[in-house]
């Protein structure tokens, strides 16, 4: 491993040592924020739902798109670090920490959207209690808690090394650094059982993640209204969580890499091979979208039609057109020629991204809900202040997290970057001759390394 | 056991809403107030519908009452996670409003959206109110009970006698207000009953029968057909 | 380095055995919460096809998990060999 | 024992403990002792009463438990509504429990609207001083009651009393007397009792403006009978045609809806009676033998008389009536094809909304298609109700104050010139207050009305009240009305008093309902029947011995007595019984089931009420008491009284003017209503239809927020008043869905939300009398009264609607 004194990384070791005074701004704005989404949650607790803009047949609102859209960002983490180890692209180095550090802050985020549009939030333990296995909000449970540990693990073993780089580099949190190192002395045995260990997270992590998203989908698809009850929501779902994770991650490591100086690290050809990535989930999004609405036109249901025209020309057009353009048509702009200014059209095509699936989930959700099969009447649903309050605090709450994280842990890998710099070019050469047609096969004893 | 089910004649059917308010008033079903009324909050459990009339659109064709349908194989118990809403051995989907958390799956879940809920605390001890109904908390799911609690007094009343229910004996308010008589209720198990009739009479048909919910009440339609 | 044998070296020990130890805990608590969900199925006869079909699969993948998680606690604390 | 300090303390904190221990264990029993009692079964008491939210008078059975109200349901045995009800019964019970219901009597204090409690005795005092004073100055005539709406011994109770003291002013402030028949009727057969629709057994029913399922004389028997007209399972499904200009929720249960101009049903009726005549669908025979006036005939002075069938051959020919109604000619004669061919068919046209100004001749004409279509006195046609047998009262013995008194001309001029015919002329009384022509009105009694809010002339009103100087209301509310009062003696609600009811447009059957109070009076409230009897004993003389009654319910006592002697008839039973006695009934043998007086009042208290079904005086001679003994298409009654108005006081003007002027010579008597020109839409283009709601009580039902809550179906209109508009209209004037509009007549302006409604003529507007707080369609309703009749016309306002 490089030595200690290596003074190369110190750019990624800055945000630890010395905090800025954009530190304490940021830090305030988002507790700000926090605040009147706590305001906003604590009325809506004291005097009830009814504070929120929800009513008969519209019982679900921004909370469930909440929970949908942030259990989606979710996937960024682990799905693409997780698949990025497994084909070991050299580009990662930089990307994975993020990533990880995404999945699970943002977990936690999600699954409290639920607690917070429960009616009696003081009665959560009967989930526990009298949990039916029926139910898919169950199915939800346990997928959500699968893939908070595994994805808590699959982001602590990396981190072990550099914990232990700041336990003898940084003066400050001594104990803290030193437990959280694990004893980590870098020998040969202890990296070979890293090695392994995030070797098997990345392989189990994948199926967990595309499970929860899933059963997040089974929650709709598993009732019988009208355009909820289809088989294409469960990959329709997985793709949109992708789609919104690698949105959410280019965002946020735009937002550190202006914020640290991390120019070095995050260069332009991890954006271009991100937003080519952008691009194809784009197209495969486009395509899921197309084949749903195509199946609810030709089949031509007078119930499902009651709900199509409400979404395109209906009381929700501007959602619904909206979420076409901002999903599909921004990011197929920007990101079919990435060549100049790359930063600039992947950050406009994320950030379009990220909201558009915003909106994609709100256009699930509700106007099936206000289009009920029986002839009651339109429900048209407002959001009142709780429900933006309580939207804000949960992204203010979210971006808290992570710049916590960031003071306490390096927000890149730095022993990745290390490994890449040492090992990574001896390797990736030999790799590429054995594609060759002409070359032997490798042998087999010979012990993967630096995945 | 019996199998309690309801025939709604909508030839006899005027839309009077006789039924919605006996249905309140047997229930304890509050009003919600004008502000919470216009916002879409009313909780009816018996609830009149109106078809629009497809030759004259912006007309109204027929007035359907929508109790709860107390479905066989009912959307809303699949979903509920925590054992809140169930199908009971009389065959009436109950509600446990000490258990349930308030996540409104059930009210998504349900295709006649026969479910309401308790936005605010709507409802507080008063007097009048009927003293066999429990009044229902803030942030909590209620629906359409068959007024299953009429059903426990004459079951109670027929133990004491060393009985059997008497087919007319367990009424709901709703049927027993209805001034047309449109509501007809009994047990579709037995087969001397008013309802096993009606409910294979030609004019019979159920609502949103192809979803397979199995629901138990059953309509007849109007026009010219027998029974 | 030199192996740290000083007093809070001890502290800092148990907490990493600590945070092992807590690692088991939170995995067997839910694996513990699962089976219970699957008796209360059981015992209600409510689908016990689902609740089965679930439990086959989630009770397995949390035990990987805590495989993995206490691979590496294990490898790393009781590693005694220098760099 | 040597105590040492620490064993002292021990004991002393055993002791402690204990007592805590034990007071502790006191106050759990005490409070399971509490408990016990709140759970101990209460004593479960059904008390008959009798609904009072319509004039239907359905029998409620009022579940009581330990003297408590709990619950309302239809009382099974009444023979109105066999145990069901309509949705404004169970407003009884937020009625009865409204919060801010007067506790107790209360005096003006200062300037009107500020008042101060005040106990029984002082307020009866107060009262009986002032009448005794205006009395005793000879100017008992100054003081008017003004009644609502309501019926049997309370209405004889205040007459009695109002001729005992020497006042002709007890004036009914309300639309139509359902207790008396359709004046139509009175002149053509000549009854003077109300009719009875047998709409149950009618296989065809042609309604002109009758909003039957929804708020008629009794929703409830009305339902019924129209469950039995459509499903009765031994005969042909029945069919019903409504002719409404607004697809009211009774037009939708129609087989057929008839939009039709308002104010032209009459001019549609002798459309169809044009028809029916020329396809000789009509019934030959009962015409033949009962009618007059149908040919052309010849007085005894040797006049030619133009009869009924000429004239209308002549006059409505189908094109003519096409254009004036605006349906189409097709309609019209399917309509008469259908009424000639099914048997028994009935055409109803009474209480419908009174369109025009000449609604008696439109009334006429509508009936006048019974006599065509025979359906008089038949099974399934008009029957006549029976009178109830009821111990006669002895006339009233006046003393000479009071007889002079009642010689005055009533204060708003009712049985005399213009009014001859009408019973209570309420529209004219404001301005005649006023102009305090003939005398001014020094005393109001105001009883079960507020005319402040539910009355067109609401602002004449208003005025007038200020003149008067001394109000009292009896109202148990604090309304528009009530708080101008002076003094005010709250009345209990219906479920606390003592009350009996004579119910009236029965199917033929005569029925008198009982009933007791259901629970202790909740606050100081005091039955107004008792507050009556209590003030004529004060007032003492003549006026105390016609009313000599301690209570109201002895006096209902010695009245039921004529129903347990009359040998006919049955205290409400279960209708297995009932069948059975009238099956003994038909073979001639009718036993009592009571052996004394006592226990016939207390079955009748039990079971709420008394019931004829066999005393049916089916006979035509019953049915036409008119001069000629027979259906009169030519009124000769009404030529009498016009000719003796002339010779009486000269020209008679005023009474023939409101008939429609002397220049129509027989078309005055004949049911001749005469085609409008076409009015062009002046600056208010639409015309304005109020009707009122089947979830709407009388009186408006303010307290009441279940009735607030769900009013309408078919507009889905919840708490606010609104205004139904056709899309087409309101895509004209710019108006979407559930905006506010201004709906602006010449006498004011309103704002409401705005329901799109396709079944409504496009330029005809449709209000609800909605009665709740807010915007009242009173401010629009033009003062315009039937110059017959005497009462409000609600349909005749042209209105215009404006973006609000």
């Amino acid at each position: 491993m490089a030595d200690p004194a290596d003074t190369r990384d110190a750019a990624l070791l800055a945000p630890i040592e010395r905090t800025g005074r954009g530190f304490y701004w940021t830090v305030g704005l988002l507790s700000l924020l926090i605040l009147w989404g706590a305001v906003a949650y604590w009325t809506q607790f004291d005097e009830g739902l009814g504070v929120t803009g929800l009513h008969q047949p519209v019982s679900w609102g921004f909370y469930v798109t909440n929970f949908v859209f942030f259990i989606g960002i979710s996937h960024a983490g682990t799905l693409i670090s997780a698949i990025l180890r497994l084909s070991k692209a050299e580009w990662r180095r930089p990307i994975t920490r993020m990533a990880e550090v995404i999945t699970v802050m943002v977990l936690f985020i999600g699954a409290g959207q639920i607690l917070v549009d429960l009616g009696r939030p003081d009665r959560m333990m009967n989930i526990i209690r009298y949990g039916r296995y029926q139910s898919p909000l169950l199915w939800d449970a346990t997928s959500i808690s699968a893939y908070l540990t595994a994805s808590m693990i699959y982001l602590y073993i990396p981190m072990i090394p550099d914990i232990a780089i700041l336990r003898d580099r940084v003066r400050k949190r001594k104990l803290l650094y030193s437990v959280l190192a694990m004893g980590w002395t870098g020998s040969e045995h202890q990296q070979k059982v890293l090695n392994r260990a995030i070797a098997i997270m990345a392989v189990l992590v994948i199926p967990i993640a595309v499970s929860v998203h899933t059963v997040v989908s089974f929650v709709f698809s598993m009732t019988l209204q009208p355009m909820w009850r289809s088989t294409i929501f469960g990959p329709y779902f997985v793709v949109g969580a992708i789609f919104s994770g690698i949105a959410a991650l280019i965002v946020a490591m735009l937002v550190f890499r202006k914020a640290y100086g991390l120019h070095g690290y995050l260069k332009p050809i991890h954006f271009r091979y991100l937003g080519q990535l952008l691009l194809v989930m784009s197209l495969l999004w486009f395509y899921f979208t197309f084949a749903e609405y195509l199946t609810a036109y030709y089949g031509n249901e007078p119930e499902e039609m009651h709900v199509f025209w409400a979404k395109f020309s209906g009381p929700f057009w501007p959602f619904f057109w909206g979420m076409a353009v901002t999903n599909f048509v921004i990011p197929v702009l920007c990101l079919v020629r990435l060549g100049r200014h790359t930063i600039g059209k992947v950050l406009t095509a994320s950030l379009s991204v990220t909201v558009g699936m915003w909106l994609e989930r709100f256009i699930i959700v509700v106007p099936t809900l206000s289009n009920p099969r029986l002839p009651f009447g339109e429900g048209i649903y407002f959001p009142t202040w709780v429900e933006w309050g309580e939207l804000a605090g949960s992204f203010a709450l979210f971006a808290l997290f992570f710049v916590l994280f960031t003071k306490l842990f390096p927000v890149i890998s730095i022993w990745e970057i290390r490994e890449g710099r040492e090992v990574g070019l001896k390797e990736v050469e030999e790799r590429l001759l054995t594609y060759l047609p002409e070359t032997a096969e490798p042998r087999h004893a010979e012990p993967e390394r630096g995945w | 056991m019996a199998l309690w089910g309801m025939v709604i004649d909508l030839d006899r059917c005027t839309g009077c809403q006789a039924c919605v308010m006996a249905c309140k008033a047997e229930n304890n079903v509050p009003a919600v107030g004008a502000k919470e009324a216009v916002r879409g909050r009313i909780i009816s459990w018996m609830q009149v519908l109106t078809e629009e009339d497809e030759e004259h659109p912006g007309e109204v064709k027929r007035f359907l009452p929508r109790p709860c349908l107390q479905c066989d194989d009912p959307p809303c118990t699949k979903v509920c996670p925590v054992y809140a809403t169930y199908r009971d051995p009389d065959g009436i989907v109950a509600q446990i409003y000490a258990r349930c958390i308030g996540c409104r799956f059930c009210m998504a879940a349900c295709p006649y959206n026969a479910k309401y809920f308790n936005w605010y605390r709507y409802q507080k001890e008063a007097p009048g109110q009927n003293p066999d109904v429990s009044v229902r908390p803030k942030g909590v799911v209620e629906k359409c009970t068959f007024c299953h609690h009429r059903l426990q007094k004459a079951r109670e009343r027929a133990l004491a006698e060393r009985r059997e229910v008497a087919p007319g004996e367990y009424v709901p308010a709703c049927a027993e207000a209805c001034p047309a008589r449109a509501i007809i209720f009994g047990d579709l198990s037995d087969p001397g009953s008013e309802v096993f009739r009606l409910a294979r009479s030609p004019r019979a048909f159920r609502l949103l029968e192809q979803l397979g919910t199995k629901p138990k009440v059953i309509y007849l339609t109007e026009g010219e057909g027998r029974g | 380095m030199r192996r740290l044998t000083s007093a809070p070296d001890r502290t800092v020990r148990a907490l990493q055995w600590g945070i092992a130890a807590g690692t088991v805990l939170f995995i067997g608590a839910i694996i513990l919460w699962i089976t219970h969900l699957i008796r209360t199925a059981w015992r209600l006869g409510d689908v016990p096809s689902a609740s089965i079909g679930i439990s086959l699969v989630a009770i397995p993948v949390f035990l990987t998990v805590l495989g993995v998680g206490l691979y590496v606690f294990w490898g790393l604390l009781t590693d005694r060999s220098e760099r | 024992m040597r105590v040492t300090r620490r064993g002292f303390f021990q004991a002393a904190g055993g002791t402690a403990g204990a007592a805590a221990l034990i007071r502790g264990t006191l106050a759990k029993a005490q409070q399971a002792g509490e408990d016990l009692t709140r759970w101990a079964t209460p004593e479960e008491v059904p008390v008959p009463s009798i609904c009072q939210q319509c004039p239907g008078g359905c029998g409620l059975m009022v579940r009581t438990l330990d003297g408590e109200v709990a619950g309302l349901s239809g009382n099974p045995l009444h023979p109105i509504n066999r145990g069901a009800l309509c949705p404004k019964a169970f407003g009884g019970l937020q009625l009865l429990y409204d919060p801010n219901r007067l506790k107790g009597p209360m005096a003006r204090d200062g300037e009107r609207g500020r008042f101060r409690p005040i106990g029984w005795d002082e307020a009866l005092s107060m009262l009986t001083a002032r009448l005794a004073d205006l009395r005793a100055k000879g100017l008992s005539h100054t003081v008017a009651i003004l009644g609502g709406q309501y019926r049997g011994y309370r209405d004889t109770l205040w007459k009695r009393f109002a001729e005992a003291y020497g006042t002709p002013n007890y004036i009914r402030v309300r639309c139509l007397p359902p207790e008396r028949p359709a004046l139509a009727h009175q002149l053509m057969q000549g009854v003077t009792s109300p009719l009875g629709y047998d709409l149950g057994e009618a296989h065809f029913i042609l309604s002109f403006g009758a909003g039957l399922l929804e708020a008629w004389l009794g929703p409830v028997h009305v339902s019924q009978a129209f469950a039995r007209l459509r499903r009765s399972g031994e005969r042909p499904r029945g069919r019903f045609v409504q002719v409404d200009p607004r697809r009211s929720p009774t037009a939708v249960k129609a087989d057929r809806w008839v939009p039709i101009v308002p104010g032209t049903d009459g001019i549609l009726a002798l459309g169809i009676a044009n028809a029916l005549i020329r396809e000789e669908l009509y019934d030959k025979e009962f015409i033949a033998q009962h009618t007059f006036g149908f040919e052309d005939w010849v007085d005894q002075r040797g006049a030619h008389h133009e009869g009924f069938k000429n004239f209308v051959l002549k006059e409505y020919g189908l094109l003519a009536v096409s254009a004036a109604t605006g349906v189409p000619v097709r309609t019209i004669l399917e309509v008469a094809r259908d009424l000639g061919t099914t048997k028994p068919a009935m055409v109803i046209g009474e209480r419908g909304t009174a369109y025009g100004p000449d609604d008696l001749h439109t009334r006429m004409a509508i009936h006048s298609l019974n006599a065509l279509v025979g359906s008089i006195g038949v099974r399934g046609g008009l029957l006549i109700q029976g009178e109830l047998p009821l111990s006669p009262l002895r006339p009233v013995q006046k003393d000479e104050a009071a007889a002079r008194a009642l010689e005055r001309p009533r204060i708003d001029g009712a049985g005399r010139g213009q009014y001859l015919l009408a019973s209570d002329a309420p529209q004219a009384l404001p301005e005649r207050i006023l102009s305090a022509k003939p005398y001014p009105i020094n005393a109001l009694l105001l009883f079960a009305t507020n005319p402040l809010a539910n009355h067109p002339a609401k602002e004449a009103f208003a005025k007038a009240f200020e003149g008067i100087p001394f109000i009292v209301s009896f109202s148990p509310f604090l309304d528009e009305s009530s708080s101008r009062a002076d003094l005010i003696l709250p009345d209990h609600t219906y479920l606390e008093r003592w009350q009996d009811d004579q119910v009236t447009h029965l199917a033929g059957f005569t029925c008198f309902s009982l009933a007791r109070p259901a629970t202790a009076p909740l606050h100081q409230t005091r039955n107004t029947a008792d507050v009556v009897l209590q003030i004529a004993k004060a007032l003492g003389g003549t006026i105390a011995k016609n009313v000599p009654w301690q209570k109201f319910e002895d006096f209902l006592h010695e009245r039921a007595r004529g129903l347990y002697e009359a040998g006919r008839g049955y205290v409400a039973s279960a209708p297995a019984e009932e069948s059975l006695r009238k099956i003994l009934e038909r073979q001639g043998y009718w036993t009592s089931e009571f052996k004394s007086y006592d226990e016939f009042w207390a079955a009748l208290g039990k079971r709420g009420a008394w019931w004829d079904p066999t005393g049916l005086p089916v006979s035509l001679e019953a049915l036409h008491t008119t001069p000629s003994r027979k259906f009169e298409f030519y009124a000769s009654g009404l030529k009498r009284l016009v000719d003796e108005a002339v010779k009486r006081d000269g020209t008679g003007e005023a009474f023939v003017q409101a008939l429609g002027g002397r220049d129509r010579g027989d078309l005055l008597y004949l049911p001749a209503v005469a085609i409008p020109a076409v009015r062009e839409p002046g600056a208010f283009p639409f015309r304005l239809n109020t009707y009122r709601l089947m979830s709407r009580p009388t009186g408006g039902g303010r307290n009441q927020p279940w009735l607030l809550e769900q009013p309408a179906v078919h507009v889905r209109a919840t708490w606010e008043g609104w205004v139904e508009i056709h899309p087409k209209t309101a895509a004209e004037v710019g108006v979407k869905g559930g905006d506010w509009v201004w709906v602006e007549s010449a006498k004011g302006r309103i704002r409401l939300k705005a329901k799109l409604y396709a079944g409504t003529l496009p330029y005809v507007i449709h209000i609800p009398l909605f009665g709740g707080e807010g915007p009242n369609p009173n401010d629009l309703i033009a003062n315009e009264t039937d110059p017959f009749r005497g009462f409000g016309l609600l349909n005749t306002t042209r209105v215009r609607i404006l973006k609000a």
